[in-house]
């Protein structure tokens, strides 16, 4: 849409970044200098010959798990504020839930440098929302729909973002909940999980949600899935007493989304 | 040759910092037939005057369906309006796919505005000579655009654009505070009698007009032809409700109308409790209008006793002014409401006053 | 440099001849400041390309950054996001945001995951947000850390730096736990070794130190 | 010379004999034209004002609108032909977001205001453009160095910066009343009604059409956020 003036290119910088991609492209590394190899089995690249240009990647710094539960007159989601180096807890206190806009809330497992590249994309759709003050801002739904594109387009070109995402949201009197894969494919639920989640908490939130759900219970809901994800999943970031911090995001009526750092004590 | 020498390019600005050409553009949307629109709280309707070429000619299409919330009427070069159509077209569309709903049209207007204004910044191109008017009902409710060639445009309640757009602007002034509650039929025939007014010399008919309404619920719906017809007799038969009576012969008019339009016309009725306007409203405005054909009548009596029994000099002076009494209690009868009834009511006095010394002189 | 390829630097995945910085790098805020810490050996396979290398590398006056993976994309890097910065710094009339620093190498890597080997820890003072760790992965992850360790020595010294690391350490403390951690690290990793450099920022400016391999506090 | 620049004057790449270029002159002229805009520094903040004027009873009120929001700390008020200003500010725009993007932070309002001179400034070099007939407002706040701008763009692509500044026909009226007012002192709520009294003041009640009062600020008290200023307040 937007259109640039003849013989004017933007800030200059983004043309380095363009030179220096292309500079870059002409050589094809392959090697891993960490002692640690961290790389999934998928990839272990020792090609020495500068073949086709490969655009799929392996996730390097990965995020797991994220709940989500509709309930009357909102919804809620909790994920754990742990980013994985394969097996190595790298960074322990990270965000995976974000705020986005007014009305709705963004949950990642999978690559965390994707996740952050897609926090960036819907912030600037935030803004440009805000810079027309129209009184108009995309609805969860909407946000959603347009990750889809996104997350579909990008595979389409063989250089997925490599995330599992859940939208939560919050609008006119509605709530939403959606989950995308790298893929593309979208679902829309009333209780989604993503990564081990889906394996080990599914089970439980389908068996114990219904219809009127408080938020009382579906926050209680939410803690004993991730309780037993706690005990259940590997990699976990556990902390000396027992105790983990989790992260917990809720929408509500026409509040504001908000996420919130939670301790929980198992 | 010119009118001047700063008027031939776009790029060129006059010593007055006015830009010729863009002006120009502008005139050649004056030129087009007329389109108007209006809104209510929650419909949206545009009308728009067709024109042909020649008898054997198809009529030149005004309205074009952008989306299904989403439509517009133009004046000017219609060639210009088809490719801003399709664009729009486009834009809506790739909305629907990215983000599975709706385009606001608030964001699309400002795109189609810049898309107007770049043609007024580059020596290679020309303005667009076409104005348009953007009709939708969105996320953020009914709207009425428009837009013309300079790159502005302006959020309107009710606005007519074209040749002869003014008696429509008038007349839309005129009635605008009422729109808001309006239904579609209604705000259909408002746009049509305010579109007959710059319609010329020329009828207004199914063949050379066209309506569009979208709203509430409502997807974009171009009324044109057989459809059409309903609502220009509608009108017919109700004419300009604009203009005031003065004289008995037209309020006996105004009396057999409302009489045959009645339930149409009931919301205009004094209010009547809390009670629905249909039959009882009905019902009510039957006896009402009686009641004024009575008193009307009774003037009409009063004028041919005065002419029989009095000298003319007193005769006319005396029917002339009670015409006015007479025209103010049917009016008040019929259900109409003036604005300053305080000063209505001190001026019959007044001509009763006058009427009484005249008649106490004699 | 034209070394025959060995079944090792096959195994990690090396190109023949391929320099890495198989590498012990640090970088920790302390209380005003921060203070950056690399091992100085660059590897060929086993052999030692370089024994006194240095992976400290200044991207402005008061940004610094510590580099681990392949030498010659990070070399490349470093220059790219130095160079930015200079011009930035000019538009700007004063000195950059260490963040903006830490954006510019974290995009970099990021838009050319596919074709770059970098791990990078971006350390510096700025007079809005004072002494600034952040990280930027392989993948071109950014994060911002209290304290960030990097590079194939790492890993044998997580135990020891999430033991050893306090908040608002001062200057001569923080120094210390870095050249403590790295020497630890040093002793273990094959491919760390070498002498410790550091370099130390805070308000008043740039500060480098440099241990030789045998004034080590922990020794081989 | 005449005023005029016979022949000299009907494109932007030709210079008259003594040095001017009345094209550029000529798009100031539409500036000059237009309704009165003003831009106030104050102790706590910026604020911009503009007068609409209602060219129809017909226009939906607040709906004709000259400022803009420009990422979430500047705003952009525009004097001149509106859709002209807009191109700039949609330049802005994407100046601003770019900036973020290779950044990380918000833009300083004073870099977006050099950028922009040049955006501007292009349009007087080429003969295939003509000079924008508006100059542009920035109000804006920079987190960095934790300090708040007010700078003007005129087409001829010069950025100034100001603690209080006027456009539009009714400039030398609200420059006469903005020298008055000690700026440094004066907070944005104050500032606020002595704008809008100005600009009541400037306006011809009975030769201008009648007009709405638009403002926007970028203030301490809403955490230097561009927004609007609020309807009850103005």
């Amino acid at each position: 849409m937007p259109r640039k003036w003849t013989g004017l290119n933007l800030a200059s910088t983004s043309l380095f970044f363009v030179t220096l991609s292309a500079c870059l492209l002409q050589v094809v590394f392959t090697s891993n200098m960490f002692g640690v190899t961290v790389k999934n089995s998928g990839m272990t690249g020792t090609g020495t010959t500068a073949g086709p240009t490969k655009r799929t990647h392996s996730p390097m710094v990965t995020g797991t798990s994220v709940l989500g539960v509709k309930y009357n007159g909102g919804v809620m989601l909790a994920a754990d504020t742990l980013a994985s180096y394969g097996s190595l807890a790298r960074f322990k206190d990270v965000t995976r839930l974000n705020a986005v806009g007014d009305y709705t809330i963004l949950g990642a497992g999978g690559e965390f440098s994707d996740f952050q590249a897609i926090q960036e994309i819907l912030e600037k759709m935030d803004q440009e929302d805000k810079n027309a003050d129209d009184g108009f801002s995309h609805s969860p739904a909407e946000l959603f729909n347009y990750l889809r594109a996104i997350f579909y387009s990008k595979r389409n070109k063989f250089n997925p973002l490599w995330n599992e995402v859940l939208v939560g949201g919050f609008k006119d009197g509605k709530a939403f909940l959606g989950h995308l894969d790298m893929i593309g494919t979208a679902f829309s639920d009333e209780v989604m999980a993503t990564g081990f989640g889906s394996y080990l908490a599914l089970p439980i939130m389908r068996k114990r949600w219904h219809a009127n759900m408080t938020e009382g219970e579906a926050r209680a809901l939410l803690e004993d899935c991730m309780r037993v994800l706690f005990y259940r999943w590997g990699p976990r970031e556990g902390g000396r007493e027992g105790g983990r911090k989790g992260e917990g995001g809720r929408l509500e009526g026409a509040k504001q989304p908000r996420t919130q750092k939670v301790e929980l004590y198992f | 040759m010119f009118r001047n020498q700063y008027d031939t390019d776009v790029t060129v600005w006059s010593p007055q910092g006015r830009l010729h050409q863009v002006e120009y553009a502008l005139e050649a949307v004056k030129q087009g037939a007329c389109a108007l629109g209006l809104r209510s709280k929650d419909f949206v309707v545009l009308a728009a005057l067709k024109r042909s070429a020649n008898e054997l000619s198809s009529y030149q299409k005004k309205i074009f369906k952008v989306d299904n919330h989403i439509g517009i009427a133009i004046s000017g070069l219609t060639a210009d309006a088809r490719s801003l159509a399709k664009y729009m077209r486009t834009e809506a569309l790739n909305h629907k796919y990215v983000y599975g709903s709706a385009l606001q049209a608030s964001r699309l207007v400002v795109d189609v505005a810049d898309k107007h204004q770049r043609c007024t910044q580059s020596y290679v191109r020309r303005p667009y000579g076409v104005g348009l008017l953007i009709a939708s009902y969105d996320q953020t409710g009914p709207h009425l655009y428009q837009t013309d060639p300079s790159g502005a445009y302006y959020e309107y309640i009710a606005q007519a654009i074209g040749s002869r757009a003014q008696s429509g602007k008038t007349y839309l002034e005129k009635y605008h505070a009422e729109f808001e509650s309006l239904g579609q039929d209604e705000l259909i025939k408002h746009a049509l009698k305010a579109l007959s007014g710059t319609a010329g010399d020329k009828e207004l008919s199914k063949d050379n007009a066209s309506v569009a309404v979208v709203g509430k619920d409502h997807p974009l719906e171009i009324i044109e032809g057989e459809a059409l017809q309903r609502y220009l007799d509608a009108i017919e038969v109700e004419g300009d409700t604009g203009d005031t009576c003065l004289d008995y012969g037209s309020i006996s008019q105004e009396v057999v109308r409302k009489k045959r339009h009645g339930v149409i016309d009931a919301r205009r009725l004094r209010p009547v409790g809390d009670e629905p306007r249909n039959q009882s409203a009905a019902f009510q405005f039957k006896k009402f209008a009686a009641l004024a054909f009575l008193v009307n009548q009774t003037g009409s009596l009063v004028f041919y006793y005065l002419l029989g029994s009095c000298e003319i000099s007193l005769a006319v002076p005396l029917c002339n002014s009670l015409t006015f009494v007479f025209t103010a209690i049917t009016s008040y009868l019929l259900g109409e409401r003036l604005d300053r009834p305080a000063r209505a009511s001190l001026g019959v006095f007044f001509v009763l006053v006058g009427v009484t010394l005249c008649v106490v002189s004699k | 440099m034209a070394m025959p390829s060995t079944s090792l630097e096959h195994s990690m995945g090396l190109k023949p001849g391929e320099v890495a910085t198989g590498t012990t790098i640090m970088a920790v805020e302390f209380d005003g400041g921060v203070v950056l810490g690399a091992d100085s050996r660059t590897s060929t396979g086993t052999y030692v390309a370089n024994r006194v290398s240095d992976k400290l590398t200044a991207l402005h006056h008061h940004i610094y950054c510590c580099r681990s993976g392949s030498a010659a994309d990070t070399q490349a890097l470093a220059d790219y996001v130095r160079y930015f910065l200079a011009s930035h710094a000019i538009d700007l009339g004063r000195t950059p945001a260490v963040y903006t620093a830490a954006k510019l190498m974290s995009t970099l890597i990021y838009r050319n995951k596919d074709n770059l080997l970098a791990g990078v820890i971006i350390g510096g003072w700025d007079p809005k947000d004072g002494g600034q760790v952040y990280t930027v992965t392989l993948g071109g992850t950014l994060q911002r850390q209290k304290f960030s360790i990097g590079g194939s020595g790492s890993t044998y010294i997580y135990g020891h730096v999430d033991e050893a690391f306090k908040e608002n350490m001062t200057r001569e403390e923080c120094q210390n736990f870095v050249k403590k951690a790295i020497s630890h690290a040093m002793a273990r990793d094959g491919s760390s070794g070498g002498v410790i450099r550091m370099v130390t920022i805070d308000k008043s400016g740039v500060s480098r130190e440099f241990i030789p391999g045998d004034k080590l506090p922990y020794g081989p | 010379m005449s005023s005029t620049g016979a022949g000299y004057d009907v494109s932007p790449t030709t210079f008259s004999p003594d040095g001017r270029l009345f094209q550029v002159e000529y798009a100031g002229k539409a500036v000059e034209n237009s309704g009165t805009a003003i831009g106030l520094k104050c102790k706590d903040g910026v604020i911009l004002a503009v007068e609409n004027l209602m060219l129809s009873k017909l226009l939906v009120s607040n709906s004709n609108r000259r400022t803009y929001n420009v990422g979430s700390h500047i705003s952009i008020a525009v004097a001149g032909l509106v859709s002209d200003g807009r191109q700039v500010v949609n330049r802005a725009r994407e100046e601003a977001e770019n900036y973020k993007d290779n950044y990380g932070s918000d833009m300083p309002p004073t870099i977006l205001a050099d950028r922009l001179a040049q955006f501007v400034h292009y349009f007087t070099l080429n003969y295939s453009l003509r000079p924008f007939g508006a100059s542009v407002l920035i109000a804006g706040h920079d987190a960095f160095t934790d300090s708040i701008e007010l700078n003007v763009i005129e087409p001829s692509g010069v950025a100034y910066k100001f603690f209080g500044a006027a456009l539009g026909k009714g400039r030398q009226g609200a420059k006469t009343e903005i020298e008055k007012l000690k700026l440094t002192e004066t907070t944005c709520d104050d500032a606020v009604k002595e704008m809008a009294k100005i600009l009541h003041k400037l306006h011809d009640e009975s030769k201008d059409k009648p007009f709405e009062l638009e403002m926007a600020w970028v203030t301490a008290a809403n955490g230097y956020k561009a927004q609007r200023v609020p309807r009850d307040i103005v």
